[in-house]
């Protein structure tokens, strides 16, 4: 079982990110995803968070405890969940947003610059499937293809191809990202 | 029928009355005091009915609670007696769940103007298509004579047995206000005028509202020294004023004062299905699915 | 009867527990809405809105819950099926109009997304606190049928449930689910429309010489028409002969409203419906329902582990209550267990229906979250001791 | 009907004549009727009905032109008109 949150700012799709995250293992990938997320003038205003549970069975208790993945795309967000995160943990930022402390305990942390990478392609509005893109590279969580098809039956038509750009890089940006810290690992 | 019919002091064999078509005459005597002008206000509705051209199986009435929401009971129509003020959302629910009805609301003026207030300014605004037959008699009358909404100054009631301080209602100016297309007001005596708006706001499309002024005889005019029912029809004879198209900020009514009826408004704008569906169409096109009525 | 494909979204879909409500209330052939947005219950009719226009269906927003409870009622009245939704606040405001349609045997449907209260309360997070006034918020007597579910699947499921149970006992009948599970986001699998089988309205074949509205059948529901059909039938919400006039007097009450409650109790062994497992040779039984009923899974399965036999009865329909099977699991255990978000309202039932064969347990909870499963053990624990 | 100078098209003039029928125990003694008709045709009685109210009783039946006034004032359905013979005017 996997316990992800995602955390933000209103208006970077950060509910949408939980969404796709939870359709793509649910829906193509045929496991149990369970999506809360926070309401209220949160969800409003500052900041704004979204939770998933992905298991090989059925979801029971539908929140998260202890996440496992921490993905942060601002500041505030990995300020407020940060502690919460598991000592073995995955982190996920966007490096431009977020100026992490030292990790705790065996925390990894990932970064990219999500946000410039989508105002390169045109629209802010998606960051957070560039971030999608990363997610699925860095976590291993859920296949390259359901990733696809999720990303692909959750936005509207005419905002398709854009956002399989969107997602194109950020999966690109991982393969290196990956690439990169395993030859650092090797030398 | 087991009633004697007399015409002269001969008693003659029953024929039944003209309106029992339209009448629950195994309901009559109706429950209303004697001169009270609810019985009145239901004749001219019922002659209106003989005269428009919607059949009388699509046409239905809804009440709300009280003397007047009594009516409903009456009619030889599908019709229903529902909770207090909230006859128009029925209405509202009962028109567009079968678009091809006609839906009629008569009630009092505590159901309408006062706990249901909400719904007629919410109804006129989005010009539902009903017609609302607002009986106002000035008090909460079955209830035993309480202020009402459109008790006039001064008037006695029960709770205000010192004189009612409270400023009144304009019905007739609320409606228009809020956005009816259809607005009249008559008194119990001017029976013919009356059933002639009701005609004319049956066969309207839109929310067409009409204010009846009742004499309640028992309550009323009793506490406040008026002589009976028929005292208050001699009053309406001497103090109507039949003004058409009169500016709805004019028509308040004062104690024992002046009272101006007519034909204030009649217009066009498109109803609330209208709009629903024009709209709809617009923007979804070919997509677009009416929603006809429960045989859909 | 089939369901129309026409109204159903067949196919595996990710969707929250209120927008699997909308899907469900759709495939159950729901053409009328009339609702009042409050949280957490709007997703229900936003979807509605989105999704009325291409099928044939009406939304209205009213301009209060009075008014939507009321509208509900006459668009049952004029053929159409029809539901409100809802949470808290805007609950206690129908209830004057859910009396209403149980007097007038409206069949249609309520929704009530539970919200931690009393008052504004929690708009965001989750209660299970209305149990007790869905059964008898409404003044006089009545009965009524409460389904809950604990998914989003369930969501879909219980809410097509709801509208045929409510066509065929003619009564309000309400799905009671909660913020947690209104706002969770799951895989919802819609069958091809005709593995939906839906409970055709009651129409009479009688002529309109020969029908009186209220004149039961044998299960005690009477036939029933539309208006604009020519039966030209007076409704009331007074106490009414079978005719549908009002009558004051004590014989027709007793006649009338007796019919109202019994319809329900007598026919209860056809509506109750409940999940069983493992209460043949239990210590214990965990009851409960909607999400209580989930969040104690991992609570009961921690208890086997160790050993303690612990059965559970899981109410999908909570009204009517099941207190004839209660009654007899009471005289074979040791004790109930009963989490649930509130500080006792369905336990109550549980122990009157027990009578005093069993210890009865109630794990409370405020609501705002949900319980932690680790309380639930602790109870059971406590319970088998 | 005479007339002090006959009209021209006294020919086509027709003067409904109208039949009474009241409902003697239907009758709540408001007395709009009586007071009313424009023709005086009717007047309460002196008897009371079984309810005690004096309904009214038909004082002219010859004068009645059925125009309905009463009929449609009533507010009990206990009053109703019905066409008994029409009138051709005479010189």
């Amino acid at each position: 079982m996997t316990e992800i949150r995602i955390s933000g700012f209103g208006g970077q799709g950060v509910i949408r990110m939980g969404y796709i995250i939870g359709k793509a293992a649910s829906i193509y990938d045929n496991k149990f995803a369970t999506l809360t997320q926070s309401f209220g003038p949160e969800a409003r205003g500052s900041s704004c968070s979204a939770q998933v549970v992905v298991s090989e069975d059925q979801v029971l208790y539908p929140y998260i405890t202890i996440p496992n993945i921490l993905v942060a795309m601002s500041q505030e967000g990995y300020s407020r969940f940060e502690s919460n995160l598991s000592e073995d943990g995955m982190l996920l930022i966007d490096e431009d947003l977020v100026k992490p402390n030292p990790p705790r305990g065996r925390i990894k942390i990932y970064s990219i610059p999500s946000a410039r990478i989508s105002e390169e392609l045109g629209n802010k509005i998606i960051a957070n499937i560039v971030m999608f893109g990363f997610f699925t590279v860095i976590t291993g969580l859920i296949t390259e293809e359901a990733a696809r098809k999720a990303v692909a039956n959750s936005v509207p038509q005419r905002l398709m191809d854009l956002n399989l750009k969107a997602f194109e890089r950020g999966y690109k940006y991982g393969k290196e990202f990956l690439a990169k810290q395993e030859k650092s690992v090797n030398v | 029928m087991s009633e004697t019919q007399v015409i002269g002091k001969t008693p003659q064999k029953a024929e039944e009355h003209p309106m029992a078509k339209i009448l629950r005459m195994d309901r009559i005597p109706h429950i209303w005091c004697s001169t009270c002008g609810i019985g009145t206000a239901l004749t001219s509705f019922a002659t209106a009915l003989e005269k428009v051209n919607i059949p009388l199986d699509h046409i239905c009435v809804v009440s709300g609670i009280g003397c007047s929401g009594r009516i409903a009971g009456y009619v030889k129509l599908d019709s229903f007696h529902s909770t207090h003020g909230r006859a128009l959302p029925f209405a509202t629910g009962l028109k567009l769940g079968n678009p091809k009805l006609k839906v009629v609301v008569i009630s009092g003026d505590g159901d309408i103007a006062g706990i249901g207030g909400n719904h007629l300014i919410h109804s006129a605004r989005r010009n539902m298509d009903l017609v609302v037959l607002c009986i106002n008699n000035f008090v909460y009358a079955m209830t035993g004579g309480q202020t009402a909404a459109t008790t006039p100054l001064t008037a006695i009631t029960s709770t205000s047995p010192y004189g009612n301080y409270e400023r009144p209602f304009n019905l007739p100016h609320l409606a228009a206000s809020c956005g009816a297309v259809y607005v009249a007001r008559w008194t119990c005596l001017h029976v013919r005028r009356l059933a002639k708006s009701i005609e004319e706001a049956i066969n309207k499309k839109g929310f067409s509202f009409i204010e009846i002024i009742a004499p309640c005889s028992t309550i009323y005019a009793r506490r406040n020294r008026l002589g009976d029912g028929l005292d208050l029809m001699k009053f309406y004879h001497d103090n109507a004023i039949i003004k058409h198209g009169a500016d709805t900020r004019e028509l308040d009514i004062g104690y024992q004062d002046k009272i101006i009826v007519g034909k204030f408004v009649d217009i066009e704008r498109p109803t609330f299905l209208d709009s629903l569906n024009a709209w709809n169409k617009k923007v979804l096109g070919e997509k677009f699915r009416e929603y006809g009525g429960p045989n859909d | 009867m089939k369901a129309n494909p026409k109204n159903v979204l067949t196919g595996a879909h990710y969707l929250d527990g209120d927008h699997a409500c909308s899907e469900g209330a759709l495939a159950a052939g729901c053409n009328f809405v009339a609702g009042y947005p409050i949280t957490p219950s709007t997703e229900v009719v936003e979807r509605m809105t989105e999704r009325f226009p291409t099928i044939g269906g009406i939304f209205i927003q009213m301009e209060d819950e009075l008014a939507s409870m009321a509208a509900v009622v006459g668009a049952a009245w004029s053929g159409a099926k029809a539901m409100t939704v809802t949470s808290g606040p805007g609950f206690s405001l129908m209830m004057e109009n859910i009396g209403l349609a149980a007097m007038m045997e409206a069949p249609c449907v309520i929704i009530n997304v539970q919200r931690g209260g009393p008052s504004t309360g929690l708009p965001t997070l989750p209660g299970q606190a209305d149990m007790m006034q869905v059964r008898w918020g409404s003044h006089g007597d009545y009965e009524i049928i409460a389904l809950s579910p604990n998914s989003p699947q369930e969501c879909f499921e219980f809410t097509i449930k709801a509208f045929n149970l409510s066509e065929k006992y003619r009564v309000p009948t309400f799905v009671m689910s909660d913020e947690c599970v209104g706002h969770m986001t799951e895989k919802v699998i819609i069958p091809p429309a005709d593995q939906i089988e839906l409970e055709p309205r009651r129409y009479t074949t009688l002529s309109p010489a020969e029908y009186l509205p209220f004149k039961p059948e044998k299960d005690l529901v009477p036939q029933i028409i539309k208006a604009g059909d020519g039966y030209k039938i007076h409704i009331t919400g007074l106490t009414h002969d079978e005719k549908g006039y009002p009558v004051m007097n004590w014989q027709t009450q007793e006649k009338l409203v007796r019919r109202l409650v019994d319809k329900i109790r007598l026919n209860q062994d056809k509506i109750v419906e409940f999940e069983e497992e493992n209460t043949g040779d239990a210590e214990v039984i965990l009851l409960s329902y909607g999400i209580s009923s989930r969040v104690a899974i991992p609570a009961i399965q921690k208890a086997r582990k160790e050993g303690i036999k612990v059965g559970v009865l899981r109410l999908i329909v909570v009204w009517p209550f099941p207190e004839k099977r209660i009654y007899q699991l009471a005289k074979k255990i040791k004790a109930f267990v009963v989490p649930e978000m509130n500080y006792g309202q369905i336990v109550l039932e549980v122990e009157r229906s027990a009578k005093g064969q069993a210890e009865v347990y109630l794990v409370p909870h405020g609501g705002g979250w949900v319980h932690d499963p680790e309380d639930i053990y602790k109870a059971i624990k406590e319970a088998v001791r | 009907m005479k007339f002090w100078r006959k009209p021209l098209d006294a020919d086509k003039i027709q003067i409904p004549h109208g039949e009474l029928h009241i409902v003697w125990e239907r009758c709540k003694g408001c007395s709009f009727c009586v007071e009313y008709c424009p023709r005086e045709v009717l007047e309460l009685s002196i008897e009371f009905n079984s309810k005690g109210y004096h309904p009214p009783v038909v004082k002219k039946p010859d004068d009645c032109v059925k125009c309905g006034l009463c009929e449609m004032l009533c507010p009990e359905f206990a009053i109703w008109v019905t066409e008994k013979e029409v009138d051709k005017v005479e010189s």
